[in-house]
Order: C-alpha cells, then sequence, then structure tokens
C-alpha cells in the first residue's frame, strides 16, 4: 500500500460506519416482523370478513327479506314495543304461531320453531344490536322523533340474514346526535347510565 | 476520491487544516474530541440550529396550545364552574409542548446540520476516536500523491487513502 | 370568522355554556332529620350500592352515596348529638371535576356533578379533592349474594371494580321525569321529581327541586333564615342547602 | 506511539472494558436485581390487577397512598441528572465531565420506574390510553384542564428531552465503541452512533445542539416537579393548598437527586475502578451543593409549617397537629434529623473529602427525603375537613413489596444500561487531559 503508515489503531475491528453497512444480521429480524405483520393484519382482515359478530347464525333462519321485504309487514307488527319503550321486543312465540299455524308448516325452520314451542323453550335467538350494559337508549324517544327503523338497523327489508350496519359506536352515536342538534344531546347521561 | 492524514498533536493538525483550507481545498478533521477553533479555520457558517430550536419552540406553543382548545371544544364537558378555555392550564400545555418540539426540532436540525446519520460509508480512520487527529482532503482521482505530500508536509505521521478508508463492499 | 369569536367569548364565561336546562337542588331541614338513616338504605336499594363486606367496611371502603354523620356537642350532661346526612354537594366550582384526566365528572345542564362510571380509569384523584368525602372507590370487584343480585336496579349501571361513583341525585328518575314531560309536551314540575332518599325519609326531612323555579321547596328553603352550606368558606358552592336553628335561637 | 498518546488510549480502553469484561459479581448482581422485581414488584402488582386496588391499605380519606409517594420520589430523584449536568454545562463547570452520564441515566430509569407507578396507583390501568390525545371513536378527548393531564405533557416532554439529552451527549461515546468492539455489539453500536465521525462539522453542531437542548431542559425540568407539586396543591385539602408546594418539590427533588448522584458515583468509582476519574473533588463539590440544597430545603420546611399555623384555619391546625404528633411524627422527627440537622456536618471539609461519610449522609438523605414524600400523602388526606371520616393509613406488604421492587427494577435499568453505554464520558473527560503530558499507567489530574 503506498504512502501507508504503520496500522495504528489499538484495538483494531472493521471501519464501517453507516447504519446501512451493518443491517445483514438485522435483515432476518426485519423479515420476521414482516411476516408477523402480514399474518396478524391478513388474521385480522379474515375475523372481520367472515367472522365478525355483524351477522350471527340464527338458531332459525328468520328471514327478514321475506317477512319486511316481500309480504311488507311493517317492522311494528312484530317488534310491538318499540313506540312506546326502551326496548323494541322480540315478538312472543305465539305472534309468529298465529300465523305459521297455517302458513309454511312444512318447512323445516318452521318444524324448528314448532319444536321449541312444543318443548316450551323460548327461541335463543342471538342479539345483532347489542348496546353494552352502561347505556341507555330509548326506542321510544327515536321513533317519536320520527327516525324510520332502517337509519340504524339498515335495509332489513332486504336481508336475507340479519347484518348489523351501523357501527354502534359513541362517535356513531354522538354524530348523528350533533347533526340533528338533539337539545342537550351530547350530554354523557343522556346516553350513560 | 480523499486523503487521510492523521497527526498526533491537536495544533498541527489544525493548523494543516487550516493553511489547506485557506488554500482552496476541501477539508474536514477529525478528532476525538471538539477541538477548540476548528469550526473559524475550517470556515464553517454560524450554526443554523438556533433558527430549528426558535421553529420548533413556536410550533410547539401553538400545538399545545391548540390542542387544548381544539379537544375541550369538540365535546363540551364544563368541568368545576371553570370556562370551557381556561387560559392559566392551557398556556402550560402550550409551554410544556414548546419545549418537546423545541428539543426534537433541535435533534433534526442537528441530524440535519451535521449530515447524519450516514447512509453510506464516508472516509473514516478510527484511531481519531482514540488519540489521534486526521485531516481529510479532497482531490481528484488522480491528485492523491499530491495530497499525500502536502499533508506530509503540514506534519502527517501517517497517511490513509482509498481502500484503508473504506471497508470492502459487503454482500448485499 | 365572527362566528368564531362569539365562539371564543362564549367558552371564556365561566360556569355552563349557556343557559341550564333545570337547576336541581336538595334541601336538608336538620331540625328534622332523626337520623334514622332510611334514606340510606333506600338510596343503596336504588342505586345498586355493592355490600363490600365486614372486612373492607372495618377499612374504611363502605360505600354509601348518602352517610349520617353523628356529632356530639357539649359535655356531658349537657349532651346533644347531631346528624348531618351528607352527600354529594354537586358543588357549582366542584374541585373533583376539574382534576379528572379524562373528563369522566363534569357538569352537566341540569346543575348536575355526573360521574360517567365507564370512563372513570380509577385515578382517585376527585376523591381525594372533594372536600366532602362523598365519591366512593370501588376496591374490590363488587359482589351481590344470591338472591340479591336479582334486585339490581336496570336503570342503573353496575359498577365495576377500580371505579369512583357517587351521588347522582338519583338521575335515572330525572330522566324518566324528563321522558315523560316530553311525551306530554311540558317541562317538569318544580316538585316532581323524587331520589329514593327523598321519598323514603320519614320526617321529610329532605325536599327535592328545581331551584330555577322561585316556588319550589328548595328554593324556599335556600331563602330560609336557616339555611346555610357546609364548607361554604372553601367556595364551592355547593346546591345542597342544610337547615339549621342557630345556636343564638337554642 | 508517541507518549502523548498514551493516557487517551488508556481512558478509551478504561471505559469500553467496563462494556466488554463483565465479572460473576455482576451477573449475580443483575440476577439478584431482576429475580427482586420480578417477585416483589410485578408479581404483586399482578395480585393487584386480579384482586383489585383493594389489595393496598388505602381507604376513603386517604384514596392517594404509597404510590403516589413512590411517584413523587422517583420524579425527585430523576431531578439529579439531567438538570444538574444541563446546569452545568451551561455555567461550564468541568468537573460535570465524569459524572454527567451517569447521573443523567439516572433520570432517565427514575422516570420510568415513577411512570410505572401511574399504572400501579390507577384502578383501571388497561384504560389508562384514554388519557392521551388521539382521536377516537368515543369523539372523546382528555381534560386538559386537569393537573393530571398538566403531569402527562410534562412527563411526556421530560422522558423525551432526558432520553435525547443523553442520546446526543453520548453520540461520540457510541462511536468509540463501535471501533474499539466487535460482534454483536459492534452492530449495536454502528446503529446508536449514526456514522458518526469526529469532524469539526458534527462537533460543531453537537455543541450548538447540547448547549440548545441544556437552555430547555433547566426551565422543563423546574416545571415538571411544579406540575407534580399542583396535582396536590391545587386542591382544597388543608396540608396540600400551598402555594409554596411549587418551589418545595422542585428543591426536594433536586435535593434527593444530587444525593442519589453521590450514590451512584460511589458504587461506579468502587465497582468500576474508576478511583483516577471520580475523584475526592467531585465529592466534595457534591457534598458544598447537598449543604446549600439542604439549608433552602430546611427553610421552605419551616415556611410550610409557619403557613399551617398562620392561616388559623381549624383543618389546617389539626393537619399541623397530626403531621408534629401523631401516628406518623416519628417518621416526621426522622425525616427532619436526616434531611435538615444531619447534612450540617458537611460544612467540615473532612467530611465532604470522606467517600464513606458522603455515602452515608446521601443515603440517609434520601431515606429522609422518601418519608417526606410519603408525609406529604399520609398526614394530609387522613385529615381533611370532617372530622366523621379521619382514618389512619398503614400500608400493606403489597404496598411495601412494590416499593422495594421499584428499586430493583431501577437498579436493574441501571445495570443494563451501564454494559451499554459508556458510563463515564470519554470525549469530555479527554477535553481535560493536557495532550502531552501524561504516560500509561499515571492517572488525569
Amino acid at each position: 500500500m503506498p504512502g501507508s503508515g504503520e496500522r495504528l489503531s489499538p484495538q483494531g475491528g472493521s471501519l464501517a460506519i453507516s447504519p446501512r453497512t451493518v443491517a445483514g444480521p438485522l435483515r432476518k429480524s426485519a423479515l420476521l416482523l414482516a411476516v408477523g405483520a402480514l399474518g396478524f393484519g391478513g388474521g385480522y382482515g379474515v375475523n372481520a370478513l367472515w367472522f365478525d359478530g355483524a351477522a350471527p347464525v340464527q338458531p332459525i333462519s328468520f328471514s327478514h327479506k321475506l317477512h319486511a321485504g316481500e309480504h311488507k309487514l311493517p317492522c311494528q307488527h312484530c317488534h310491538l314495543y318499540a313506540e312506546r319503550s326502551p326496548v323494541a321486543g322480540v315478538p312472543p312465540m305465539s305472534k309468529c304461531l298465529g300465523c305459521h299455524r297455517q302458513i309454511a308448516t312444512d318447512s323445516p325452520e318452521i318444524q324448528k320453531l314448532m319444536a321449541f314451542w312444543q318443548r316450551g323453550e323460548p327461541v335463543p335467538w342471538l342479539k345483532v344490536h347489542d348496546l353494552p350494559d352502561f347505556t341507555h337508549f330509548s326506542h321510544k324517544r327515536h321513533v317519536r322523533a320520527g327516525l324510520p327503523c332502517q337509519s340504524c338497523h339498515g335495509p332489513v327489508e332486504s336481508m336475507d340474514v340479519l347484518t348489523r350496519v351501523a357501527p354502534m359506536t359513541m362517535g356513531w352515536c354522538l354524530g348523528c346526535h350533533r347533526e340533528r342538534a338533539v337539545r342537550f344531546g351530547t350530554d354523557c347521561w343522556t346516553c350513560h347510565k | 476520491m480523499s486523503v487521510l492524514g492523521l497527526f498526533a498533536r491537536p495544533e498541527t493538525a489544525l493548523a494543516a487544516a487550516k493553511a489547506l483550507t485557506d488554500a482552496g481545498h476541501a477539508v474536514s478533521l477529525m478528532s476525538p474530541y471538539p477541538i477548540e477553533g476548528a469550526a473559524e479555520a475550517l470556515r464553517l457558517p454560524r450554526s443554523p440550529i438556533r433558527r430549528y430550536t426558535l421553529f420548533g419552540g413556536l410550533l410547539g406553543f401553538s400545538c399545545g396550545f391548540g390542542l387544548a382548545v381544539f379537544s375541550a371544544t369538540r365535546h363540551l364537558l364544563p368541568t368545576g364552574g371553570r370556562p370551557i378555555i381556561p387560559l392559566p392550564p392551557f398556556l402550560l400545555i402550550g409551554y410544556e409542548l414548546t419545549i418537546l418540539f423545541g428539543v426534537l426540532a433541535t435533534l433534526l436540525g442537528f441530524l440535519i446540520c451535521a449530515r447524519l446519520p450516514a447512509w453510506r460509508e464516508r472516509p473514516y480512520a478510527s484511531e481519531t476516536a482514540v488519540d489521534k487527529y486526521g485531516v481529510l482532503l479532497e482531490c481528484g482521482a488522480d491528485g492523491e500523491a499530491e495530497a499525500e505530500t502536502r499533508l506530509r508536509a503540514a506534519g502527517a505521521e501517517a497517511i490513509r487513502r482509498g481502500g484503508e478508508l473504506m471497508p470492502p463492499e459487503e454482500g448485499t | 370568522m365572527g362566528d368564531y369569536l362569539d365562539k371564543w367569548k362564549q367558552y371564556r364565561e365561566p360556569g355552563f355554556p349557556g343557559q341550564l336546562d333545570y337547576a336541581w337542588g336538595l334541601a336538608v331541614d336538620l331540625d328534622r332529620c332523626t337520623g334514622c338513616e332510611a334514606c340510606v338504605v333506600a338510596c343503596q336499594a336504588e342505586n345498586n350500592l355493592p355490600i363490600v363486606g365486614e372486612k373492607d367496611v372495618g377499612e374504611g371502603r363502605e360505600i354509601q352515596w348518602l352517610r349520617i354523620e353523628r356529632y356530639w356537642e357539649g359535655e356531658y350532661p349537657d349532651l346533644r348529638l347531631r346528624f348531618l346526612p351528607m352527600l354529594c354537594q354537586h358543588c357549582a366550582s366542584a374541585p373533583c371535576e376539574t382534576v379528572c384526566p379524562v373528563a369522566a365528572t363534569y357538569h352537566n345542564q341540569d346543575g348536575l356533578n355526573v360521574q360517567v362510571y365507564n370512563r372513570c380509569i380509577g385515578t382517585r384523584s376527585c376523591a381525594a379533592y372533594c372536600p366532602y368525602e362523598v365519591r366512593y372507590f370501588n376496591w374490590r370487584t363488587p359482589r351481590w349474594d344470591p338472591p340479591l343480585e336479582q334486585q339490581l336496579n336496570p336503570d342503573v349501571s353496575v359498577r365495576e371494580m377500580g371505579v369512583m361513583e357517587k351521588c347522582t341525585f338519583c338521575i335515572q328518575r330525572i330522566r324518566l321525569a324528563k321522558d315523560q314531560a316530553k311525551d306530554e309536551g311540558r317541562r317538569v314540575g318544580p316538585d316532581e321529581v323524587q331520589p329514593a332518599c327523598v321519598q323514603s325519609c320519614p320526617s321529610q326531612a329532605l325536599r327535592f327541586g328545581d331551584r330555577q323555579a322561585p316556588d319550589s321547596a328548595v328554593s324556599k328553603a335556600s331563602r330560609s333564615a336557616r339555611a346555610y352550606a357546609v364548607l361554604e368558606e372553601l367556595n364551592t358552592r355547593p346546591v345542597i342547602t342544610y337547615l339549621r336553628k342557630g345556636e343564638e335561637h337554642d | 506511539m508517541t507518549e502523548q498518546g498514551l493516557s487517551h488510549a488508556r481512558l478509551n480502553r478504561d471505559v469500553l472494558r467496563t462494556l466488554t469484561e463483565t465479572g460473576p459479581v455482576y451477573w449475580w448482581a443483575l440476577g439478584l436485581a431482576l429475580a427482586v422485581s420480578l417477585v416483589c414488584f410485578f408479581l404483586p402488582w399482578g395480585y393487584q390487577l386480579v384482586a383489585g386496588v383493594g389489595v393496598a391499605g388505602m381507604n376513603r380519606p386517604l384514596v392517594w397512598g404509597m404510590y403516589l409517594s413512590n411517584f413523587i420520589f422517583w420524579i425527585g430523584l430523576s431531578h439529579s441528572g439531567t438538570l444538574l449536568s444541563a446546569v452545568l454545562h451551561i455555567t461550564g463547570s468541568p468537573w460535570r465531565r465524569a459524572i454527567y452520564r451517569s447521573a443523567e441515566a439516572m433520570t432517565l430509569f427514575s422516570l420510568m420506574v415513577a411512570v410505572l407507578f401511574v399504572f400501579v396507583h390507577v384502578g383501571r390501568p388497561w384504560n389508562i390510553y384514554w388519557s392521551l390525545p388521539y382521536p377516537n371513536q368515543r369523539e372523546l378527548w382528555p381534560n386538559f384542564r386537569s393537573p393530571l393531564l398538566f403531569d402527562v405533557t410534562a412527563i411526556t416532554t421530560y422522558l423525551t428531552a432526558s432520553f435525547t439529552f443523553l442520546f446526543m451527549g453520548a453520540m461520540p461515546d457510541l462511536a468509540a465503541a463501535r471501533d474499539g468492539t466487535t460482534g454483536w455489539r459492534k452492530t449495536l453500536y454502528t446503529w446508536l452512533a449514526l456514522g458518526w465521525r469526529g469532524t469539526e462539522r458534527e462537533w460543531h453542531h453537537l455543541g450548538w445542539a447540547y448547549t440548545f437542548f441544556a437552555v430547555l431542559i433547566i426551565p422543563l425540568a423546574v416545571s415538571v416537579h411544579s406540575i407534580v407539586s399542583w396535582d396536590f396543591a391545587l386542591s382544597t385539602v388543608p396540608g396540600f393548598h400551598q402555594t409554596v408546594f411549587a418551589p418545595y418539590f422542585v428543591v426536594g427533588a433536586i435535593y434527593s437527586g444530587t444525593a442519589g448522584i453521590v450514590t451512584v458515583m460511589f458504587l461506579l468509582r468502587k465497582l468500576y475502578h474508576f478511583e483516577a476519574y471520580i475523584t475526592e473533588d467531585h465529592f466534595d463539590k457534591l457534598g458544598r451543593l447537598l449543604l446549600v440544597l439542604s439549608l433552602l430545603w430546611t427553610y421552605i420546611n419551616g415556611l410550610e409549617l409557619f403557613t399551617g399555623w398562620y392561616s388559623g384555619s381549624s383543618a389546617e391546625l389539626e393537619t399541623l397537629r397530626y403531621k408534629l404528633t401523631g401516628l406518623y411524627a416519628p417518621l416526621y422527627w426522622a425525616m427532619l434529623l436526616f434531611c435538615a440537622a444531619l447534612p450540617l456536618v458537611l460544612t467540615s471539609s473532612r467530611v465532604r473529602h470522606s467517600f464513606r461519610s458522603m455515602l452515608a449522609i446521601s443515603v440517609l438523605v434520601n431515606i429522609g427525603m422518601y418519608f417526606e414524600r410519603f408525609l406529604i400523602i399520609a398526614t394530609s388526606l387522613p385529615r381533611k375537613f370532617l372530622p366523621n371520616t379521619w382514618r389512619d393509613y398503614l400500608p400493606t406488604w403489597v404496598e411495601l413489596a412494590i416499593l422495594l421492587g421499584s428499586l430493583a427494577i431501577f437498579v436493574s435499568l441501571f445495570l443494563i444500561f451501564v454494559k451499554l453505554v459508556p458510563s463515564l464520558s470519554i470525549y469530555e473527560v479527554k477535553e481535560t487531559l493536557p495532550h502531552g503530558k501524561g504516560a500509561d499507567g499515571e492517572g488525569p489530574p
């Protein structure tokens, strides 16, 4: 080596100073991290697409599309209390049987219903629009304010399987209360209890 | 291309760097600790970091105060019979964020001004982190020999160039 | 621009921004109070207050939104027992509200100091700041021995461990009254609502109502010569009026 | 090799050796510290998470307990390093150079431990992120009017600033470590040093940036402990509600922090054989500082008693009576002994020049300062306004174990730090070495 002095470095070692040069050992961990992130993201997506709680499998495959859509039954024909009480109410089984003693009795789904009836058990419906226990929600107030059911529950009359359309989060509730300028509608104790 | 001369004493290295700078060469001086007068000798401009600090501080204050005002007015939750926008607490938030953003901006300013981090390998000799003082002279591809002569003449006790300054390319 | 300036001016005003809807208040007539604690039991039943058990009561962790403090006055034999029902004073300048980092407690348009249980993260700062000691913390997960869980009030949250709670003036009853009034297109009457404690007081020592209505029972009480507020000197501006004959009339 | 270079080279070797050469004592100490952290901190805390804060000894008037005293104590201890380092940098005191790196590390780690206590203290720590401002589905923001949120901003800022200050000050030394190590360490330091070469450009801007950090950090550190004091002083509680609280906390913090530095210096000197770099002179200077701070602290303590008494308020007087003669009176008098009376012996130069007596005084001062923090809570809250609610407070084994465990966490973090970052500032000590004198084996001046 022309003109070089003696090797002065007392500690020796190579000269690399740029963080990029020594990235080699980090590549493996970065790759692992990337694979992990990808797996997490993919899993999350799969879960959100196919396994979310928005459309649970009901014990009887009841179709809102058939009842509310094709036969044009009004919502409150079955959900009796929506206009006068905080809860809309799941129809009692006698209400179902009022029609289905005669109609479509040979359908396997109706036979399931009959089986529940004969055993004296309620149908274990799964709640699709489930608010947490610390919230106070009154159907009465919202129906009397002139809101159509679809504004929160979505186009139920076109759903074979009932699906939760609105996110039912606090921000979503507040957004509507703000938009419609509900008097003191953003006070916490309007909805919390 | 560049050639590095290693000096045993800071005064010689500083003098060499100053002389070469005055002669119009591109020179860097490497030392294990800051050498007084090096910035002046190598004609570095006054550090612009103070502008970063000032800007960061002002931005921080407006962000802090703004965040407090913004968040208090999104959802009105009056507390303690005070106004929705009380000044003493919100100015305090502004004060804290002045310092936070000031620090971060100073860090950013330092990294930009000092040209760090080094994304490519740069000429370096590890002795300059211990007890040697290096004068790095930029030169053309054919000027290495001349540069070496200049550094030797200024009192360099050892010369590094080319492959000794840069590590071999690792398999990337 | 002018809009923002108006907003700014409004938000710089102290107190509730704008007009209060109602200003609920309570009057406690100490000269009528017999210390029977019917109000304490009623509150317990109405508001799902957890029963913490003997050990925790011994350690000072009982939860009673309304408690009767007993103070002895004078020297034997000229001894006399005073009862002081103590509950959340719903202070207009409440120290507890400003200190909550997550705004779980604040003042609402009914002049109530309200606590949102499920927003609480349990720093307990509000209780440390409260001069009246009327904020209660759930030190452990509350449990109800069967069949007591059957009597829980569905209109009131069951609070979980690590959450602060306090008297709400039975806000669920206020809410119900407002709901009915809205259906009938009127305002809630000044003496229409009765919290559980007021309802159960046999000697009618407690009165509840709207302080904005000049002829409500609480407004009348607050104008009484016997009226005072507990720890007035702290300037927390409580909405509970205590009535007591002054010593000079004894 | 020239003679002049040798002391420089030796300094590099001495300091870098502490990173690579690890004896069994270190591993035993680290293992013990980690084990104690696990057994005394994390397991009891896990128990508390499951069973509720009820496992601690707190009760209704005393809803704040030992966890918050620990929080104040650790925040106070953090006021040693970065603040002192910044002040001494601005004033250009040369004796700062050998001590500031470990002092700043103390700041960082005691702050981290203090932040842990926020999590230990609250009832639902899993929801603590609600106190951070970020857009969320609830459309709710934290309450910036709360002194607790001042704390959140102040401590976040302080942690960030301390870390940056430490990192920037250490960058040239990390570069030296990069050049002097091999293996995974080399990779680590190459990353941390960001390609530092020690050119005049880098030194120039580092000098400016460092000075600006120091200028920013001094008012920050003062504000941090003032804000911690306002958590208390903004209430109406007798014993808390005092205007003197902010300076009281700041002085107390610097006082306990300085004592903490003395302790750490002593241990570093002994264990790492830094006798050549950390000298009697350092202890003398720190001793003088401690003396001044103890006088200030005593004055403010007197002021606190005086304002309580002079207020004439029955609640304040009762709190005062409880403090001086109540359940925790022995602790109060011990605190006065350790923090006000004992440090007066520092007037003697012989005491200041004795390593052992300095260690003893610094440890006792910190014990006294812990009592102070404990008493602030344990003698004010039990005597609030309504006598019906008065009640004493006794910590349970969970609280005591967590206190011990937090100390172990601090020690563990510090032990890990000294193996990862040069605990002595190589380049700044080098500046004090005259280039031309000194030979291998001979200590620097």
